[in-house]
């Protein structure tokens, strides 16, 4: 899933992946395409994690994890990282999903009646970057569908995912309008996707 | 040199009461002010509301508050790393109000900038937005959120001046710099104090003005998550 | 006045500067204390005027002014620096009028029918700063108030003036409320100041 | 390499068209793209609304644009060292909106960061005021300022690296780094264009992010003031 959201980006694109599978996206990065990394707590142009003598307390992600700096890099301050997440200056996130709704809803920082542990940055990211590519697992372990008629968990945001990409297959969501999927993963057909699948799409593979 | 204390105990001297409200600047555990929230603890100082991106963890930088059960209430975007505070939470000792991340350190900016309130898409259509006003702008709809102010603001900086002015290094800057304006006293820590005219004056983060106070601290500045890679061939 | 407006300074106090005589107000700084200096096109801590081989055009004032750099000098950006006034972190600011109402209005930035340059930072620095000092002559050279009931002419703020030092006398101003004369330049009287005054004010000298 | 252009027609080339709305940094003549407008000249795009806290004087900076009448409106907040302007104005050729000046540079920051708009204590009770929308907080009136937004912003900086990545020089940088985030492109002109990594990546003030285009430029550099001291003894 990594690898296909990989394929999302293009040379010269500003980008912010979210904790977790997004994150691996980075080593997907093609050679031959020169894109940026935003991480949301202050900072654009992160580098890979730190050798073992290179580690920095002063410099992580924001997922905490210590990284290391590029000779692009620059840092600022996280009310001007949100400036330019909200002021739209990023051109794709990638992030993690608990539901996704045939509109584009997106649920991914809370399940009532657990501890809840905040939204972090997720809700500014889908609100503010220009395009926004979710990756998740199609269904839960228990076969239950995540890709919904709407969303049963609080939402993220409201009809502002772009792309689901998930391991059986890739959907476009044109926001507030409807799903189509438009590729499968190998060896996976459109009924094994549409009964594991809550939500209405068109079928465009 | 009327700015720089002695220590953290004196820097907060005078400064602190119950029931007051306290920024903290820091992600994580990066850029916190640990040697004035260990003064802090050491006051006794109690139910107090802070104002932090995150909790800490249980025995570093604001556990250590939610342990003495000195936090009435914090104002949070994440609060995921800490064990302590998910028992006061779920038992109703602690309040939570959590806000987006940008919206929060936008909250600070404004109010440090004397906006009291602006407009935002993040959270629109969510459980944040409730009760929110609404508003369209250019057919798009909008949440107003407020400025936020506090009675103290505490930040970490990585040198600073006799002045108060300060300079924050990588990501360890993050929310500091709102929050320095944003206190109706600020108390800065910094890891050197340097002399008059050792700062690069296109280079100041933070303009003295909006620091009042500032000691030099010792900073443990411990590593939240280490993850490294190898070298090849080593 | 410059003089006396000098005297409202106090050790510790960031003051902004208004164009003209209000820039005079630097040379009567006591020895005794230190002040610093705002300058809203972006500097803290604003030197005197540069010598002839300093003068450096990337350095100015908010009147366009060639000047010098001290040792605890900032430079920011016009949003920070007006996030520092509205914000109300400056102490003091020290202004020009054409006109004050009793009430602390102030008007000294259009008159209607002449070609209007514009307000440049006036309306913010009189909206933002702790506490607005204005020094003006006290009537036109005609003999015309120019403390009124109200002002004539379109205002750069509303209640916002706390004392006004012409070369009559000294007034405080109680926003809002009302106008109190508590000094008397040399050899002037009251008589003398009441006839050249349309506002009402106690007298407290 | 790819934001560096040849020259100042080069980088504005296929940006612009008749009834655009331009931001322009400086203040005064300080810290002004001074390349870039005379190239906006020599283009000939007209009917511009243009952004900027000047209006340069008559022979030099935006005072050439309003001499070939390429301009049909001015947002500033102070015009008042330029002749031509004050025909052009007067004639009714020429629309002029007035802001207060930090409230110009609040809303160009905010168009930058995605705020439509924000709420500011500055010109309350004046003509400011008027057909705006009000409201309290804590008791206070404070009249509603929407974000600014520009189909181009030019900039102009110190040094560069090819990344767009900008630092300005003293009082120069004024309104340039809200006007940078504001524009759907921006261009800017600098002194030196540095290798990638020679500047301090914790001294950058404008990201490469918000520079589309960018070009080293011959820079005049104006000084409208010249006020000197003399030497004693001298």
């Amino acid at each position: 899933m990594a690898e296909r959201a990989a394929k999302e980006l293009e040379d010269g694109f500003y980008v912010n992946l979210g904790i977790g599978i997004p994150t691996l996206v980075a080593n997907y990065i093609g050679e031959d395409i020169d894109v940026t990394l935003q991480s949301e707590n202050g900072m654009l142009g992160m580098g890979p994690f730190p050798y073992e003598d290179e580690v920095d307390p002063d410099l992580i992600n924001a997922g905490k994890q210590t990284i290391t700096e590029l000779r692009r890099t620059s840092y600022f301050s996280s009310a001007d990282s949100f400036g330019m997440i909200r002021g739209g200056h990023i051109d794709l996130s990638v992030l993690g999903a608990m539901e996704v709704s045939e509109k584009g809803d997106l649920a991914n920082w809370m399940i009532p009646g657990k501890m809840v542990k905040g939204m972090g940055g997720a809700m500014d990211l889908v609100a503010g970057v220009k395009r926004v590519v979710v990756v998740m697992d199609h269904a839960s372990k228990s076969g239950a569908p995540k890709l919904l008629h709407e969303c049963a968990l609080p939402l993220t945001g409201k009809q502002v995912v772009d792309m689901v990409i998930t391991n059986l297959g890739v959907f476009e969501i044109e926001r507030g309008k409807g799903m189509k999927l438009i590729e499968l993963a190998p060896e996976v057909t459109v009924d094994e996707v549409k009964s594991l699948t809550e939500a209405d799409f068109e079928v465009a593979v | 040199m009327k700015k720089i204390r002695k220590d953290a105990a004196e820097a907060l001297d005078g400064l602190l009461f119950d029931g007051m409200t306290i920024m903290a600047g820091g992600f994580g555990l990066c850029g916190i002010p640990e040697n004035l929230i260990l003064a802090l603890r050491d006051s006794g100082v109690k139910d107090l509301t802070i104002i932090s991106n995150n909790a800490g963890v249980d025995d570093f930088g604001l556990g250590l508050l939610l342990h003495t059960r000195q936090i009435k209430k914090m104002v949070s975007s994440y609060v995921g790393e800490n064990k302590e505070f998910e028992r006061q939470y779920l038992s109703g000792e602690l309040e939570l109000e959590f806000n987006p991340q940008g919206t929060l350190a936008e909250r600070c900016r404004a109010g440090g900038a004397g906006i009291p309130a602006f407009y935002t898409k993040t959270g629109v259509g969510t459980l944040i937005a409730e009760g929110k006003e609404h508003k369209e702008f250019n057919g798009e709809t909008y949440i107003m959120e407020t400025g936020l102010v506090a009675d103290l603001s505490i930040v970490k900086a990585w040198k600073a001046d006799p002045e108060g002015n300060l300079l924050y290094r990588k990501t360890a800057r993050n929310f500091n710099p709102m929050m320095a304006t944003a206190g109706k006293a600020t108390v800065a820590e910094v890891e050197e104090i340097v002399s008059l005219g050792d700062l690069d004056p296109d280079c100041i983060h933070t303009p003295g003005i909006f620091v009042q106070r500032l000691i030099k601290g010792d900073h443990e500045k411990r590593v939240e998550q280490r993850t490294v890679r190898q070298r090849e061939n080593a």
